[in-house]
């Protein structure tokens, strides 16, 4: 089993991304924040081995979240999520040490292939993202 | 360049540069709203075709979810096209768009909203419709943004000289002074809105208390 | 007032009207795509729930048509965001743009759609770009709207010093001096996108015959 944890302030996607993934045999989701303040308290109780992060949180960035999240558990891969291409932002989401950006609009299928890549290390990008970095 | 010449070229500038913000306000609303619906409508439509193969009894929740999920966007949609294209709303259908703004916060948000009416919303015309209908869009932005607040009490009162508008929470407050007006564009908006069909908006906030915004018209 | 407040004035009224125009657009676009599209699925999926009872075999292939819409409705919206908020596009990502247009088109309207590329777009900078996206927008929205063709060729050229890009439709053909500047801004939007950007556009049409289209950069 795959651990991960979610992170999205937005309840249908939160909603969406649970029962999705929950349907994939091999993942397991472990749970779950609507805010950077509630992830940050929880996720450590949590120990997931993947987090998949809203770039746009109520009150925090995704950028943020990602340092706050990697400098309490160092070994966990990011998945951050966005649902428009903002490529300072998404870069800066990389240069804090998130593994992998997809966006909000791709397959739900490409999903699971992220965290398939993630937990062997491997980043997924959006092309334009790759050629700037 | 004639100096007239130079003054059409920079009013042509200023109505470009006039055009991009807005198209860049409506991308942004697009896209905190009605693409992440569809992005989370995506999600459970594939969950379903799991569901109907693994667990069919829980088939017909996951339809019925669905259609709410349309509906909202479709609420949406509505509402932005609504707020795109201002048209001259009969007193119900002025009602209907502050109450369905009201009630997509209620549900997504998970608050309690009280709204009151005084008075004939007749007399109210479309302009000032449209900065109502915008100053409590913003006001319910910030609240859930920033407030932290678990009710909101919302009035509208259409008096015989002005009309007032006042939405207050119990959230967690703010100071005035301290708010970055190169950052921040939704108050600054509000005001500028006002003004420009001749009201006032007042802003009182206390820490630990919540915020009164008040327009009066 | 004094002629320096007139003018500002004047200005404002200005950003206004263009604001105004463009909120237009933007609501007409919103609503004959997204909306439409958004209540086609909410019909279906009413009829999901009836399927589920009554011939749960087709269930499968109406979640999967859902799905295509949905994933429709996504594109739109990504259009639209990209056209509202246009982004430095790779090459890939330029003629992925273009390509979605063009099968949205031959999907909804039932068109046969020839598109070839001669030369490397990745020397196409963003304006030029954008305005080739519009273009050839604009040019199949007036296909659809009033060629009543079946066929169109697109074609696009990057050649070492200059650009060009052209639609041809088999449709009734129209006869340019009889457009009406006031009425129709497609062409005339088109011809001031591209003489922004030092281009020039041509176009030919034939009664019977069909239009084409041709801009050059
Ligand atoms: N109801 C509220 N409760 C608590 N704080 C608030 C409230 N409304 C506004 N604020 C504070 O005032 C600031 C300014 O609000 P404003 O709407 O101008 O900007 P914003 O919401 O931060 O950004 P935007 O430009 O997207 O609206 C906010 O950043 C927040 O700190
Ligand atoms: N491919 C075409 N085939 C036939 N007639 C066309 C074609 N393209 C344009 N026309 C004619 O030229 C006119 C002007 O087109 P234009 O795009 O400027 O305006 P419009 O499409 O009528 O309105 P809009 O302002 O919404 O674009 C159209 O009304 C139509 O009569
Ligand atoms: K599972
Ligand atoms: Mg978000
Ligand atoms: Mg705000
Ligand atoms: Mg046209």
């Amino acid at each position: 089993m795959i651990k991960v944890y979610l992170v999205d302030d937005h309840p249908f996607v939160l909603q969406g991304l649970k029962a999705f993934l929950s349907t994939h045999e091999e993942i397991d989701i472990v749970g779950e924040a609507s805010t950077g303040k509630d992830a940050l308290t929880d996720i450590k109780r949590k120990n997931p081995e993947i987090a998949i992060v809203d770039l746009h949180l109520p009150d925090m960035t995704g950028v943020k979240l990602t340092q706050e999240i990697l400098s309490t558990i160092p070994c966990i891969q990011i998945i951050v999520l966005s649902s428009f291409c903002e490529d300072d932002e998404v870069i800066a989401a990389i240069d804090a040490g998130a593994l992998s950006y997809l966006m909000k609009d791709s397959p739900p299928q490409k999903l699971i292939e992220a965290i398939f890549a993630a937990k062997e290390g491997e980043p997924v990008l959006h092309p334009r993202i790759a050629k700037k970095l | 360049l004639g100096e007239k010449e130079e003054r059409i070229k920079l009013e042509q500038d200023n109505k470009e540069l006039a055009i991009i913000e807005e198209r860049n306000r409506i991308a942004r609303e697009l896209h905190d709203s009605v693409s992440q619906n569809l992005f989370g409508i995506n999600l459970n439509l594939n969950t379903l075709n799991y569901l109907l193969e693994h667990n069919p009894e829980k088939s017909q929740e996951m339809i019925k979810h669905l259609q709410e999920m349309v509906q909202e966007v479709q609420t949406e949609m509505r509402l932005m096209i609504y707020g795109l294209k201002p048209l001259d709303l009969t007193e119900r259908e002025f009602l209907e768009a502050i109450e369905n703004l009201i009630s997509l916060f209620k549900r997504r948000y998970n608050l309690t909203i009280l709204f009151s009416v005084i008075g004939d919303t007749n007399f109210i015309n479309n302009k000032v419709q449209l900065t109502l209908y915008r100053v409590l869009q913003e006001s319910l932005n910030n609240i859930v943004k920033h407030a932290q607040a678990d009710k909101i009490e919302i009035s509208l009162e259409i008096k015989e000289d002005n009309i007032q508008l006042s939405i207050q929470d119990n959230g967690r407050g703010f100071n005035l002074q301290e708010v970055d007006k190169d950052k921040s564009f939704g108050l600054e908006g509000m005001k500028e809105r006002i003004k420009y069909i001749n009201g006032s908006l007042a802003i009182e906030s206390t820490i630990g208390e919540g915020t009164i915004i008040k327009a009066i018209i």
